[in-house]
């Protein structure tokens, strides 16, 4: 009863004062470090895009697989999951009216943890000690601290995980008979996902440690690759489920409309959770040791996300339509003019959910047996990655920027700032477009990724690829453009705004709409679910190739 | 009355248990198809059937001029075998040496059939034979080269094997002894060497007292 | 849940489903799975291992001929491969190092060989010309140099 | 009736001779696959059968033990290694598996889950998970083929789904004893 008393009490301060500052703290600090590495990532992609198509030559002293290691590492794996946390956890102490200071200590600790293996493992890329690319699948061999560092990121992630589950326990208890708030929700479902999925790659990485070091002698590559897969792939489903939070409850209210039935919405998070982990086996369609029927299975289980992803489409149409139509749009098309087009907070995620289109067709055909053999390892699958979390993610995420920080910071959203922020929205599409289709269509040409230079002895095949590298330094180069300028708008609104206060844009269910089931609450059915999902896929294939494995693979450097 | 009825369904569910895993196991005796099977062969002693052998020296005769009214000691193997195979090999050789020098050759002889015919050439079988101490007379390894007759001879003997598609076969092991009229006698348990050849040595101990 | 959210669900399980029926088919009725060979080497013993002490390709039947291939940091072996035209080439590869690559431009080869593992695919190559082949699969400094050709005459 | 239908179909496609045959191909999917997925299929037709006869299911199985055991009967005969391997060669014995597993495991399961208390209910999952744990152990260690069927790995690899599956059963029990799952109903 106390302790109702206190949170109340805690619940009302927070009214007043808009922000708890010791949470925000919490989080402005993940957002900094998120937007440091973007600066510094989104420069090595420039420095690889213009290398890559020609137009510039590296000094001796750093070569091409090192930055690209560097990009890959700081963007895919650091920038996003740093704003991930900073995001998630200030949608938690806002959903669940504070964190508690004990999940506040978990947050830091994570963050230093977080800290601490970020420094190691690209300590070790700019050493060239370990240019094996964020995948680094063995035997190629890094440096042990490198693998060591990623052990310290992992151990981050999983304190920040237990942090979001006793918090949300917490408030469980106190709160008997009623539904978490949604976002708290899609926090759960986020940290439940992140926990599972980092298990394959946790083991992976400590089995490789003492092989790096030397004091075991070989390792099962395949079951190496296996792993980080089951990670790698979750992750990216991940940032999308991120995304999707945003697009599902806050979307709506900036443009003055409610969300989606309840109900269908905790079904999908619920869904993307339970079906993702195994999705990372398309990744291996073209691998020898695994059976055409595993791979089958593994293309059946892959594509299944793509039923709560249909449903999230409908969602957001049935959402924007009825906003539209309630500000006055007529006819069929009508209600799209009344859309806020002109403030960034809808811009840039709206784009980034149209994005989702060809992002997800494009994942269809990764998916897929036979076509998945045209484009697998060429630049179609970097395209599609940069259409996916480059703009699906990154671009909602950017919307995200120019309320969260403002908020956070006690500060306001200036119409100069939204001006830049429609403007670096503009950049970053076309950037996007330029790059991510050239991509595309060199792949289909044939266009390996994660080449350095090269148009191999001049072959005309190679050759016929080099416009489309033109075209893809161009739109690097707008990338880049885009980052300074949304680097420049973070620092602002974190530190020069005008003081004031801004809104958490939380959306509110349609009139009359019934509330969501009790039901969906029950994460330990969900995780029990995914575990089964987990080993339907998995135990067949790993135990296979276990027990039918070759000798393994001594560690190997080839830089 | 209803604790009455549920009390009986009970028994009724128990009894019908107990009925179910006495007839599924042969009165729990063989929880495993390769026990049931060993259970039902010692309970019918099947007949050899008649096969033609090609032997590690190119020799070629039937089982029954090979065994000539004399106890035969089996196994079947393929050469390729990295797993079971090279055990039972091993373990077949330390029988044969536990088995009183008076016996091997006039009593008994012992056998090693491959069922892979198509690598297992009589230059592969010469070979192998040498790794375990076969003299190639007294202990001879052998291939089948008809197809329906190693067919008929591993059903007949309950042999299951199941090519991996690797190369590899996984298949059921176990000491067979077949009698003088080529009936199967005992089959034995391959990991237990000092029983399998006590078991030997007492039916031909029991033999020479008569 | 509404009448019109249960026919969308419907709809994305039957697409789901009518793809899967399409991709089995063609897998398993057609023959065209994606290379997934399941014999295995000693990855440090390729050299010593048969068919892989003798790289080099060989006719083996009317206009079809065998591939037996290593990849290595980096390179090929055998390399510049000539075949008359129309002829089907089936490649036996394994690696002697790292993963790599095997993608043939402007067809649809492409395979994974890795360390251990021996990959098979087969290709017949009907339209004369030099075609590329490279590595796709990040397998050290001089990756981007890791390429040869096939020549079809 | 809805229901009733849904497993009807779903026990027909079993029926299928091309998917018996598939799905018995493989020794992890036979056992963790096919059997529960016949089991559903009963579970789900019970719905009808109880209706049709509320006064047997009341008479005989008041308080849900007798159902419970019976289904706890069927399902551990057919994880005797030996049953698995009969069904596929023996035609009794594999009819036997398709009628046992809906009718004498799914309906009196469906009959007796909801009857049986939470401490039984607990006890039905303790001993599944003791004996899952125990045959995935068997399957995992044992160095012969236990199943003349089906290859070593195949027996490996269903140990391992023995284990996994006993995992999840453990930690499902373990968050209902320490969950509060009174407002979930």
């Amino acid at each position: 009863m106390k302790q109702t008393q206190a949170l109340n009490l805690q619940q009302k301060t927070i009214k007043a004062l808009g922000v708890n500052t010791s949470d925000a703290k919490v989080s402005l600090s993940y957002l900094s470090v998120a937007f440091l590495t973007l600066l510094i990532g989104g420069i090595l992609g420039l420095v690889q895009g213009l290398e890559r198509a020609g137009l510039m030559e590296l000094p001796p002293w750093i070569n091409y697989y090192q930055v690209l290691t560097a990009h890959g590492i700081l963007l895919l794996l650091v920038f996003s999951t740093t704003f991930t946390i900073g995001y998630q956890y200030a949608n938690l102490s806002h959903a669940l009216g504070g964190l508690l200071p004990k999940v506040r200590k978990f947050a830091w600790t994570g963050f230093i943890l977080m800290v601490i293996g970020v420094v190691l493992a690209v300590t070790m890329v700019v050493l060239n000690e370990a240019s094996v690319l964020y995948t680094f699948y063995p035997p190629l061999a890094a440096h042990p601290v490198f693998y060591i560092g990623l052990v310290f990121v992992v151990l981050g992630i999983f304190a920040c995980c237990i942090g979001v589950f006793i918090n949300y326990r917490h408030w469980r208890k106190n709160h008997p008979g009623q539904t978490t708030p949604l976002l708290a929700f899609f926090a759960m479902g986020v940290f439940v996902l992140w926990f599972f999925a980092s298990i394959g790659v946790t083991v992976e990485v400590l089995t490789l440690i003492p092989w790096s070091m030397g004091i075991v002698e070989t390792t099962n590559v395949m079951v190496g690759r296996t792993l980080f897969w089951w990670f790698g792939h979750s992750l990216v489903n991940i940032w999308y489920l991120v995304a999707t939070s945003a697009w599902y409850v806050i979307v709506p209210k900036i443009i003055g409309g409610r969300h989606f039935n309840e109900k269908l919405i905790r079904l999908v998070v619920i869904l993307l959770v339970i079906l993702n982990i195994p999705g990372g086996f398309h990744h291996q369609i073209i691998d020898p040791g695994i059976s055409e029927s595993i791979k089958f299975l593994h293309v059946f289980m892959s594509l299944s996300i793509a039923v709560p992803s249909l449903m999230t489409a409908f969602a957001m149409f049935a959402v924007l339509e009825r906003a539209g139509r309630r500000k006055g749009g007529k006819g069929l098309l009508g209600w799209i003019g009344k859309l806020p087009w002109g403030d960034v907070r809808f811009l840039a995620p709206m784009i980034a959910m149209i994005a989702f289109i060809p992002g997800g067709a494009g994942g269809i055909v990764n998916t897929s047996n036979q076509m998945n053999q045209v484009i697998h390892n060429t630049l179609w699958v970097v395209g599609h990655f940069h259409v996916t979390v480059g703009m699906s993610v990154v671009m909602t995420f950017f919307g995200i920027c120019y309320w969260l920080i403002p908020y956070l910071a006690k500060r306001k959203l200036t119409p100069q700032m939204n001006r830049l922020g429609v403007i670096q929205t503009i950049i970053w599409t076309v950037g996007m477009i330029l790059m991510a289709g050239s991509q595309h269509l060199a792949g289909l040409l044939g266009d390996p990724r994660r080449t350095s230079y090269t148009t191999y002895g001049d072959h005309p095949t190679a050759l016929s690829w080099v416009p489309y590298e033109y075209v893809m330094g161009i739109g690097a180069t707008l990338l880049l453009l885009g980052v300074i300028i949304q680097v420049y708008a973070v620092i602002n609104m974190m530190f020069f705004a005008p003081k004031g206060k801004t809104a958490f844009p939380v959306s509110e269910p349609e009139d009359g709409a019934p509330s969501a089931p009790m039901w969906t609450e029950r994460w330990g059915l969900w995780v029990v679910l995914l575990l089964m999902v987990v080993a339907m896929a998995y135990v067949v294939p790993i135990v296979d190739m276990i027990v039918n494995a070759p000798p393994g693979s001594p560690p190997i450097r080839t830089w | 009355m209803k604790k009455h009825h549920n009390a009986i369904a009970i028994i009724v569910v128990l009894l019908f248990g107990t009925v179910l895993f006495y007839i599924g196991t042969d009165g729990f005796r063989a929880f495993t198809a390769e026990s049931a099977r060993t259970y039902k062969l010692l309970q019918d002693k099947p007949v050899f059937p008649s096969v033609t052998l090609e032997d590690s020296q190119n020799r070629s005769y039937t089982f029954k001029e090979f065994a000539d009214g004399k106890y035969v000691f089996l196994t079947f193997m393929y050469t390729s075998c990295t797993t079971v195979c090279p055990q039972l090999e091993m373990n077949m050789a330390q029988v044969y040496a536990l088995i009183p020098d008076s016996y091997i050759g006039k009593d008994i002889v012992f056998l090693s059939i491959s069922f892979d015919p198509e690598r297992d050439d009589p230059k592969t079988l010469a070979k192998y034979r040498t790794y375990f101490g076969s003299d190639g007379e007294t202990w001879r390894m052998a291939r089948i080269t008809n197809k329906e007759e190693l067919k008929e001879l591993l059903d007949r003997l309950g042999v299951v094997v199941i090519p991996d598609g690797n190369g590899n076969f996984t298949h059921n092991s176990a000491f067979y002894l077949i009698g003088k009229q080529g009936h199967l006698l005992e089959m034995m348990d391959f990991t237990n060497i000092d029983e399998a050849a006590s078991t030997v040595a007492a039916i031909l101990n029991e033999e020479a007292g008569e | 849940m509404h009448r019109l959210e249960e026919m969308w669900i419907a709809i994305s399980t039957g697409i789901l489903i009518i793809f899967m029926v399409v991709v089995g088919y063609q897998t398993f009725a057609l023959g065209m799975g994606p290379p997934s060979n399941k014999e295995t080497i000693d990855p440090q013993k390729v050299d010593q291992t048969e068919p892989f002490d003798e790289p080099g390709i060989s006719k083996i039947g009317d206009n079809e001929y065998e591939v037996v291939m290593t990849l290595q940091a980096f390179g090929f072996t055998p390399n510049n491969i000539e075949v008359p035209a129309g002829a089907k080439v089936n490649f036996i590869m394994t690696s002697k190092d790292v993963t790599h690559g095997f993608q043939i431009a402007g067809t649809n080869i492409n395979a994974m060989v890795m360390p251990g593992h021996i990959q098979k695919i087969s290709h017949t190559f009907d339209k004369p010309g030099e075609y590329l082949v490279l590595c796709n699969e990040y397998c050290g400094t001089g990756h981007q140099l890791m390429s040869t050709t096939i020549t079809v005459k | 009736m809805k229901q009733f239908l849904y497993g009807l179909v779903l026990y027909l496609f079993l029926l299928l001779p091309p998917v018996a045959a598939l799905l018995e191909s493989i020794m992890i999917i036979h056992m963790h696959m096919q059997m529960p997925l016949l089991i559903l299929s009963g579970f789900l037709m019970a719905r009808l059968i109880q209706l049709k006869f509320p006064d047997f299911f009341r008479k005989w199985n008041s308080n849900g033990v007798p159902g419970i055991m019976l289904f706890s009967i069927i399902l551990v005969y057919w994880m005797i290694p030996r049953t698995m391997d009969e069904a596929l060669t023996i035609e009794a014995s594999e009819l036997f598996k398709f009628i046992s597993l809906p009718f004498l495991a799914g309906v009196p399961l469906r009959d007796s889950w909801k009857k049986i208390s939470s401490a039984g209910k607990n006890s039905v999952f303790i001993i599944f998970i003791i004996l899952f744990s125990l045959m995935g152990w068997l399957y995992i260690a044992a160095d012969e083929q236990i199943c003349n069927n089906y290859l070593r790995v195949d027996q490996i690899t269903l140990g391992w789904g023995y284990v996994t599956m006993a995992v999840c059963m453990a930690i499902y029990v373990i968050q209902l004893i320490f969950g509060d799952h009174s407002e979930y109903k």
